[in-house]
């Protein structure tokens, strides 16, 4: 049935070699412009903008892992090393397009501007948590900054993502919409129902693949035989590109473009960034048990942050000097929300039955009372402490 | 007041709600140009254009997926599954996203606009895949409604409000009465509140209740009881959750004795929802046990479907066991 | 993380049209041989078993809409345009190979061995249906054959195919599976996971794609943006190839091929045969209105068996007096079939709840006791004919 | 006898499965040599190699559906779903598919050999998505047979049974107690029946019914209650479908009182099953209306978990008012 198809009278099977996708690279290792390549346009605001967002989210993590080991959070989860995929995908979005993540790009959502205290507020579940403390840490939304709130099964924001674009498009709003997952999470079936009916119903959609070599212990290479996630775009007739994930001016060059693609063709574009992450997968786990040290000191090597501030020197725009109190006004902003916003309450009880639809009906209601009367016999028994530390997690051995 | 089918009048409830409001689209299966394989959605990219009504691939995850993005983003989404058998593939999508949606993000976004219809049930020679009624599984989600038509006045009316309706809701039309269940039905726009039963007969000395094409086994069984002087009352539950333990309560106290009959096999079927919620509220009342008529318990068979069905006949023979007991 | 993929400086999207699989062809319209062609190594007892087969399933299917029509069937499905799809690619395994269905290959089972009266007991469901007469028409299987029952969620053979593949290997057999599914199927989550399953898990199997252009009404253009499901294989690291399914040589001489393949590297292998739906999707449907009539007579030319006939007589293979007595004989087996199997009864009551668990629990065989005792008091009012045309089924109407 | 926890006997099983039987393959997500989040399957890549042991993608449905082509070839696949709440992508492979795979074919071909075990239950703060009970889900299913253990000397029995079971089994593993319960096991090949409850504790007034993490809160509430004078018959129901009417039955029969426990939301888990049947078998005996104990209806939440679980607390206060209906 497909016109595009040559005749041949050659016995062969075509191969994923036929196929390879280049990876696009701009700065070299040590932050320099590569011979060939074109400086992406970026004012010098952006560009600082950019770096000062990596920075800030590598020191949230470094803190956040801290306070999880001191008990102060029940769970945490690092985008170490894959800073620059995120950064620089999302600073070639508007701020009203919609962004649908997996879980790791915490990154994006600081970009929007969440504040120290807000990340504070959803981390600890205490009263200002915009979830009313339903999730567990690192579930963020803000419909205030087009952030959708994160959910824990992998890929089901693949074909809503494709909806919500359509969405957009049938309401004439110039916007689309990112939608970022892992390499792992692009094995589910949401994967393929997404990508195909993004292609299919002309949605302007810009899919951001975090190929990070890892899903918790599964390397790529039990994950798939093909070569990453760039060529089953092109199955999809989706326009597809790869790039150095930590090469912050590929990612973002790329990701002006595809942005400016998926609008003006209505059509779902791939972007795969090709990175490492460099922590655990999460507070849970240990990766010390599935891979080598040496594997992670290559890519550590390659620390996303340092080649861009070397791009930044090298152009002028920053110095060691502001790196430093960057780094220590950063540090103290996150302490000192991490000490306010933890001194919290929770929620309200009543938040238990609200939100399961619009207007809790009969049978909820008469449920949550039958729970006050209960915790009215056992009142030492029940309810969270005001200090949310209490909420220990069994997690804190898994994922 | 013209007289039209239940398929028709699911048609005319998506051709009302979409020309009312520019917001609605319609995709599923096959359900563009053809008009969907029942023909629900005939005329409709006729009149709304492509963009409003059209095919999707072959993925009801995708269906699913894309319709809760949909909605979330502020459209009003009416998805269909092809046949209820095939909506466990999305069912991820159904329990763990949509059923979740508003809760988890603390009402900062919500997909309340989503509608699934699909059509269920058997008595169509369809064996295994053609026939199954997968409601309980729903009812048993926090966060979803599940409604269920059994004439083509409530299909207009329910089905207008499922799609207005702030949360998901899962809409099944019971397939074997799409063209032989005809009623009055009003060109205009109406809508039937959800979460509130019909007490479609009045009765003294036992309950009916059921949904869908089960309401007429229940009418027949009626019927041929009141032939030996018992007095029925017959519920239809129309919405199954929330649902209205208040109206079927109320009826068991008057009449002390309950029957429920669904298609669905019998174990964890809705029915067992129903009996143990309204044996907890009616104990005293209750003159003998709460019975049930269902499916067996095995996958809808083809050559046996009518021994495999629960019939007028069963819930006749329940009646009077119920009543001598 | 993947090693393949070289570094570029040029900020560019691959496109689908850098990936074009062609199609082969060995046979041209009017059955000769073209020109640089090889000619697939065939001796004449497989080719004519081939023809046979393809004759005998257009007789089937031509029959058996028939008796549809005339309320003998609830329900029938044709395979009228694709027999060479089925056949070319059945031929290429050996019987001793799995196969795994969608419900178009009736003509594989019967290469496999299936007889009329088989045929017959499935359509009929009466006591003889290996079946026991609980699904619908056209839901085969054979144990004895390898020709897994077939069950209609689409999609859902393609990861159990790879499973089934993977025991093969384990098991040490020198077989492997062949995966049969439609352009339609293609598009469930299922299929992505099953070929990305086949292909990480190194599992023998092939999977032949039937691009028939329509799933019921939709058009391939309205199930995918690709070009078709060939390159979707690349994406996964499988080997793939594209065929004029309507040819009988190039589909043999690719599964052949893709079996030796499959085997020796254990791997999978996607064969993409391009055909097209001649008849209506199902008894249920009519496709008058939704797609045109030209559109169906442009493929009636090219109709395979036709092709290969030609093929044949060039040959001196096969004559048309043997053609003809070949087509009347058939029909004589298979309404000699019809009218015998038809007055067979239905199977006993007792398979109701028989196979639900290998062995029935109390609570079945409870509820079968009460259905006796209940249909006891209403026995005119239960239990099949003796002639099943009684089931009648409203899905003439749709699916 | 050894001391182990549950999650030690969980995979104690799985390795005497692998050792006695070569046809037994184990898969899922990080199962190889990472041994699972969980470490249930730890060091069983290392033993039996990695065709028999390993990594699957991220796909549920596509790990289902493996497994059941992998049991129909004639291995024996024990396939791991890493979080029950993740099940559900798998939905139409285990109900559609591994379900009714023996019944649809005429026993032609099966799936027998398939058993999926999952952790799942709340208690380990894990919210909406590492918290909930899907079991009244599977227990809908005709073709399924759905087993819990709440001890680490069932986990082993429960599982080489499931294991070894004819039929395909989802085996539900209460992740709470993965480390806290522990007790005596043996080294050896041994096999508890499925299908068959037990009766942990013998009483006179009151009969308690629950599976899994549950039991602890069955037997310290019990625990109370004896404190007041009330005989509590604690029945641990350990395999859910096909499940033990029988022994539930004769239990309330004699006690004239019953209360289900479960974590699932109430409205449609899988007690108002087993109330209403116990209601048809029991009902002249029944001196009070069967309770339930359940979890809100609600998706599982995450600060207020404590008060959303059915507790000790809430089974004490349900017995007191059972007891003085
Ligand atoms: C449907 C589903 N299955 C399994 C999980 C458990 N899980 C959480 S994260 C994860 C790995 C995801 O890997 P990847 O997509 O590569 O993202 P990364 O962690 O590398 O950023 C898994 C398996 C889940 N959350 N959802
Ligand atoms: C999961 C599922 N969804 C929907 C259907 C209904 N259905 C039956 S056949 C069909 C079309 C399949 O098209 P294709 O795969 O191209 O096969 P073809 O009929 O063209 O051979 C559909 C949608 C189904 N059987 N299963
Ligand atoms: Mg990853
Ligand atoms: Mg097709």
């Amino acid at each position: 049935m497909t016109a595009k198809s040559k005749q041949t009278d050659v016995l062969r099977f075509t191969e994923t070699t036929d196929l390879t996708i280049p990876t696009l690279r701009i700065l070299d290792a040590d932050g320099k412009l590569r011979k060939n390549a074109h400086e992406p346009v970026i004012d010098k605001a952006t560009a600082l903008k950019i770096y000062e967002n990596m920075a800030y989210i590598r020191v949230l993590d470094e803190r956040m892992l801290a306070a999880q080991r001191q008990g102060r959070l029940s769970f945490y989860l690092t985008c170490t090393g894959e800073e620059a995929s995120v950064v620089g995908s999302i600073a070639g979005f508007k701020s009203h397009d919609m962004v649908m993540s997996q879980y790791r790009e915490q990154a994006a959502l600081r970009y929007r501007g969440f504040s120290s205290e807000q990340f504070m507020n959803q981390l600890l579940s205490n009263d200002l948590d915009f979830g009313k403390g339903r999730q567990m840490p690192i579930h963020y939304g803000s419909h205030e900054l087009n952030y959708m709130t994160i959910s824990s099964p992998l890929a089901t924001q693949i074909p809503q993502a494709a909806g919500y674009a359509y969405g957009q498009k049938l309401a004439g709003k110039d916007a689309c919409t990112i939608c970022y997952f892992g390499d792992g999470a692009a094995s589910e079936g949401d994967f393929h129902a997404g990508l195909n009916m993004a292609a299919v119903s002309n949605c302007p959609v810009v899919f951001v693949v975090r190929n990070n070599g890892y899903a918790i212990s599964t390397p790529t290479s039990e994950q798939f035989a093909g070569d990453g996630i760039a060529p089953r775009g092109i199955g999809y007739g989706i326009s597809s590109i790869r790039v150095d994930g930590n090469d912050i001016l590929a990612v973002y060059a790329a990701s002006v473009e595809a942005r400016r693609l998926a609008l003006q063709t209505n059509a779902p574009v791939i972007i795969e960034t090709m990175s490492y992450r460099l922590g655990a997968h999460s507070t849970s786990d240990d990766p010390s048990s599935y891979r080598n040290a040496d594997e992670e000191e290559i890519w550590r090597q390659k620390d996303p942050i340092l080649r861009m501030k070397k791009w930044l020197l090298d152009k002028g725009w920053w110095s060691d000097q502001q790196d430093h109190q960057l780094k220590t006004q950063y540090k103290k902003e996150i302490l000192d929300a991490l000490k306010s916003q933890e001194k919290r309450p929770s929620p309200p009880l009543s938040d238990l039955i609200t939100d399961v639809y619009k207007t809790p009906p009969l049978h909820l209601r008469q449920q949550y009372t039958e729970l006050l009367n209960h915790i009215a016999k056992y009142p030492d028994h029940y309810l969270p402490n005001p200090n949310n530390s209490g909420h220990q997690s069994a997690l804190t051995q898994v994922n | 007041m013209p007289q039209i089918n239940l398929l028709q009048a699911v048609n005319s409830a998506l051709d009302t709600a979409m020309a009312h409001d520019p917001r609605v689209i319609c995709l599923g299966q096959d359900i563009g140009q053809f008009g969907g394989v029942f023909r629900a959605t005939s005329k409709l990219q006729e009149k709304y254009g492509k963009q409003r009504c059209f095919n999707t691939p072959i993925t009801e995850q995708g269906i699913v997926g894309f319709s809760i993005g949909l909605a979330a983003q502020g459209s009003i989404a009416v998805a269909e599954i092809q046949f209820a058998d095939y909506i466990f593939p999305a069912f991820d999508q159904i329990v763990n996203e949509a059923a979740k949606f508003r809760y988890r993000s603390g009402d900062q976004f919500n997909c309340g606009g989503l509608t699934i219809r699909t059509p269920y049930g058997g008595g169509i020679a369809g064996g295994l895949y053609h026939s199954q009624s997968p409601e309980a599984y729903f009812c048993h989600t926090p966060g979803l409604k599940v409604v269920i038509p059994s004439t083509a006045y409530q299909a207009k009316g329910l089905l207008l409000s499922a799609i207005r309706d702030p949360d998901p809701v899962i809409f099944f039309e019971p397939k074997a009465i799409y063209r032989a269940e005809v009623g009055e039905v009003p060109d205009d726009d109406y809508e039937i509140p959800l979460g509130v039963a019909e007490v479609v007969t009045e009765g003294a000395d036992i309950t009916l209740v059921g949904w869908g094409a089960q309401m007429h086994q229940l009418h027949r069984a009626a019927k041929m009881a009141l032939q030996d002087g018992i007095s029925c009352e017959v519920i239809d539950l129309r919405t199954l959750l929330p649902w209205d333990l208040e109206t079927v309560a109320a009826s068991v106290n008057k009449t002390g004795r309950l029957i429920i009959s669904h298609e669905a096999p019998r174990t964890g079927g809705f029915a067992g929802e129903i009996s143990a919620a309204v044996q907890e509220q009616c104990f005293l009342s209750l003159e003998s046990p709460i019975m049930r008529v269902a499916g067996m318990d095995t996958p809808f068979p083809l050559v046996f479907e009518k021994e495999y069905l629960p019939d007028y006949l069963k819930v006749y023979e329940a009646i009077k066991q119920s009543v001598n007991f």
